[in-house]
């Protein structure tokens, strides 16, 4: 493994605290619940949100902690859920007036983890309620009983609810909203290689020199089927036409589009990619209205991409226009 | 003043978090064929708090012994695990609350609870392909043991054998709850990763459960 | 290769689509010279800033094109300088009133294409300045004479004289600003991986699973010398050591400081790369005022980092901290 | 209606354009021992341009078909290869602009404006590791084998080994121009991609210059 990396055990404290080095004036960071929060929070005024994820996706969560986003990330170690208690301690020191509103990607042991701190900070007399994003297509409900994962739609959900919090949206309404975002909003990922956790020190899966994963989840889980590498045409098609398919999005949408970055694939392949997948939607006769190329949640140093579908609405399509400030990429 | 109960309460909690340390990768390995390899590093991460601060957790029972121990695998295990590892110590906790003196009857009570409650955190059940597979076998195999009046260490040995027997049989088993769902089928072929952990455990304690010190010893 | 590609010879091409599709309102692509250019440049306003390089380096600097940064760039293949061409035609495309100011990393071929093209566009009448930037501290000056490499330092030159312009400065002012700038920015970078061309296929040099390539440049060229993998804190060493030796920067200095991804490493491990550099500086009196961590400029999917530290006085400060609009990285 | 001059200049053109197009691999993994990897490919997408576009050439006069392949080379070449290509033709150009015949001495004369271009250019000279070391010497020996009297085809033949030989000898330099000088020792051991380019250009008219076609062919 070559990374840099001191303890791989001191990895994501070691990332925290970079991150709280670089924005020393908007963002807390308290080691014992690895949580990063905003400086300012909780406020009297608007609800407070909390995402807690496994590390290894950054800039989900933590780097997304912000005004208009996050007010904290409590992640777990590189693709675990937190302790219980860091999210339970996070929500405690979050709450203020309006309640504390918990995103939780729909995982196992984030819904847990985060059920069980919800009722423990409810007990206390916290007002808390938790958001599941589920908008990965390349689990099939049918099979399986724990339900779709959450992926990179996480972000919408976030990017809506942050900027209706910001409005002082109380927290049914917040709920309201990103339900209705998770509703609409769908993502198919590909991995070109595998990621390699700092504490594993290998490969998470041996990935052939001409071979990809189809469907593939954001913590190295392999997907649904392997397949061989193809050209950038045929890999869109693989990501879009799922995506699609599922919702599904029609002639006449007006839609969000996100190529997203899985951690090893550079921006100039996202933004070909993304040219490719504009076209064959406009071809379908859905309109991308707004654009997202980069890394929004990562797998470590996985090459490979995710494509996210979001079906806009005039409400939606505000509340993803309106500001934020993350101490994330700064130009 | 510890009574032999709580010794061999102790024993068999010392025994699970040094076998959780000294199978960190083998756990990792398992729980990355199909999952995304954390199992190991965080059972280690937990128990290994558990081993630093052996001697701060309150004794007064053997209740209270197993909810410090439960609270902190709580406090510092993630993941699927944390729930699950931590309610299952909570549950046995509660089933001998106050108490110091614990029969073989307790021990499988213990067990039964330990496992409603992972069934009930994890919404699982024997067949989903879970360390339930593992421990819902092994606890049958120590009640019957039991009942039919063998001792501790020949109740261990079944166990540990019925364990390692439903762990090898999950290989064949289509996941149905945690990350490893997610593959459908690809997930035949390998053992679960939690049901092996608890085989190994079960053996480990079988090989070192003879050699414990059955006395208290006074620390000079 | 597994990569997002089509046709490896479209590659920049079909890049460059996707990066106008994205940014329909502000953004115009000239396919003929890869041109990538604001949609309302020239203005009799402002000198237009013009930068070329080879591509593969993104974000750098195609997707910094925008308000407060670039009027336009015109990048050639992958590592390779633009045709003069290209530079010539842009140029002429964005002359205004004001003048053009061309911004050129030190390369042999870049300093070909950028002089031909001014020497041209100067003929015919056109006011244009070439700015060349040389930050990079692992080439020795004196065993040669092409002269350091201008590599992620680039982005600080870029951003001040983009405020500047951005305030009306003329080109003299410009020369001046981004002459200041780039003689108080110094780089070091170091590859864990090597990249792979497109057009190549296969990657550009070989590494051993435990080496690292200290003093690479971004177009994969080796870098000076070879050495094992080792501890991210003796990696910031490698990078920091250097770099605040050369200028030299000194206790009191107030300094931003950069930690640019080569491509191919998590952002993740930037911040942590990023802490331990902060704190280095800090224990040695530096104190860093401005942060940047992320990916400036790039080489393709190569695995690594550079360091930069810019030494700050009030003008430099207050043209960083100055708003910029760009297309990339939409939050 | 072209002269036999004009005919062996299209030819010697041709024979660049498809060994640059047939050597794109090679060239580009000798620039990538020290360099930047894309040399092969830079000059296969500009020589491309050439041969697809070959018919479209103003042919008024050797001079102006010349400085017409140096436009498309400029327009289409980039990194280092585009300003010294295009150099090198454009200066070869001037030396015969509105001519139609041309003797051995003119084609010296127009490699020495060439190597004063590219040199000028690139402010490189001979031992900077450039293809300046293979393009010297190789014309040289043409100079060489021109005043003592040989044909064409011998001073194509010497003006190749020179060039070879040559281009070998930049194995043991150390690189003072372009992407390679960074390396600085370690440019040692390799040989300049530019040099070999023109050794293998120049080996590959020699095989050729024999069955050029030297009566104009009327296309039907
Ligand atoms: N819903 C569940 N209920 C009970 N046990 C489960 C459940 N899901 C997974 N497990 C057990 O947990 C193990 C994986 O633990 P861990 O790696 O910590 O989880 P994660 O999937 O969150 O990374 C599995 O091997 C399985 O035995
Ligand atoms: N300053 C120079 N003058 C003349 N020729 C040069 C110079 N620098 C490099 N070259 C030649 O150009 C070749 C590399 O060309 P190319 O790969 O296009 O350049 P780049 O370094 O821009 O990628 C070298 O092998 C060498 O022969
Ligand atoms: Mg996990
Ligand atoms: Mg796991
Ligand atoms: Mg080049
Ligand atoms: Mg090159």
């Amino acid at each position: 493994m070559k990374k840099f990396v001191n303890d791989p055990q001191q990895y994501v404290p070691e990332m925290l605290k970079g991150l709280a080095l670089a924005n020393p004036d908007t963002l807390t960071y308290v080691p014992e619940y690895n949580l990063i929060m905003r400086k300012d929070a909780p406020r009297d005024d608007k609800v407070s949100i909390i995402q807690g994820s496994g590390s290894g996706h950054e800039p989900a969560h933590v780097m997304t902690v912000g005004k208009g986003m996050l007010d904290g990330a409590c992640p777990g170690d590189v693709f675990a859920a937190p302790p219980m208690d860091y999210v339970y301690e996070t929500t405690k020191l979050l709450a203020g007036p309006k309640g504390v509103l918990l995103l939780v990607n729909n995982y196992t042991g984030d819904r847990m983890a985060f059920d069980m701190a919800q009722e423990m900070s409810q007990a206390d007399g916290v007002t808390v309620k938790t958001l599941f994003i589920d908008d990965d297509v390349s689990v099939q409900d049918s099979t399986y009983t724990v339900g779709r994962r959450g992926v990179a739609g996480n972000f919408f959900v976030m990017k809506a609810v942050g900027a209706a919090a910001e409005e002082g949206a109380d927290l049914d309404e917040l709920i309201r909203i990103g339900e209705k975002v998770n509703s609409v909003t769908r993502t198919m990922g590909l991995a070109l290689t595998a990621c390699t956790p700092p504490a594993k020190g290998s490969p998470l899966f041996e990935l052939g020199d001409d071979e990809i994963e189809i469907g593939v989840g954001i913590h190295g889980e392999p997907g649904r089927r392997r397949a061989k590498i193809a050209p950038a045409n045929d890999l869109v098609d693989e990501l879009l036409d799922p995506v699609v398919a599922d919702l599904p999005f029609e002639s006449g949408d007006r839609v969000a589009l996100m190529v997203n970055g899985l951690g090893g694939t550079p921006i100039s392949e996202l933004y070909l990619v993304y040219g490719i997948a504009h076209e064959k939607l406009a071809a379908q006769g859905i309109t991308v209205a707004r654009s997202y190329v980069g890394e929004y949640c990562t797998s470590l140093d996985m090459a490979g991409a995710s494509i996210t579908l979001v079906k806009l609405d005039d409400e939606i399509e505000r509340l993803l226009d309106a500001p934020a400030e993350i101490g994330y990429r700064i130009f | 003043m510890t009574s032999p109960s709580f010794r061999d309460t102790e024993f068999v909690v010392r025994e699970i978090a040094q076998t959780c340390l000294d199978n960190e990768k083998q756990f990792g390995d398992l729980d990355s064929v199909v999952g995304d390899g954390d199992f190991g590093y965080s059972l280690a991460r937990g128990f290994e708090v558990v081993v630093n601060d052996w001697d701060s957790y309150d004794r007064s029972d053997i209740g209270t012994f197993l909810q410090k121990i439960a609270v902190a695998i709580t406090g510092r295990i993630g993941g699927t695990s944390g729930p699950i590892w931590g309610t299952a110590f909570i549950r046995a906790a509660g089933v001998v609350k106050g108490r110091d003196e614990i029969s073989g009857d307790d021990v499988v009570a213990m067990l039964r609870s330990a496992i409603e409650g992972i069934k009930a955190r994890g919404n699982a059940d024997v067949g989903d392909k879970t360390l339930l597979d593992a421990l819902v076998p092994m606890t049958d195999a120590a009640e019957q043991s039991i009942a039919s009046g063998q001792d501790a260490a020949a109740t261990i040995s079944a166990a540990a054998s019925a364990a390692r027997a439903a762990a090898d049989a999950t290989t064949s088993m289509i996941a149905k709850r945690g990350r490893a769902s997610y593959s459908g089928e690809r997930s035949i072929g390998s053992p679960d990763a939690g049901a092996v952990a608890v085989a190994v455990i079960l053996e480990r304690l079988d090989t070192d459960w003879p050699n414990r010190i059955t006395e208290e010893v006074e620390t000079p």
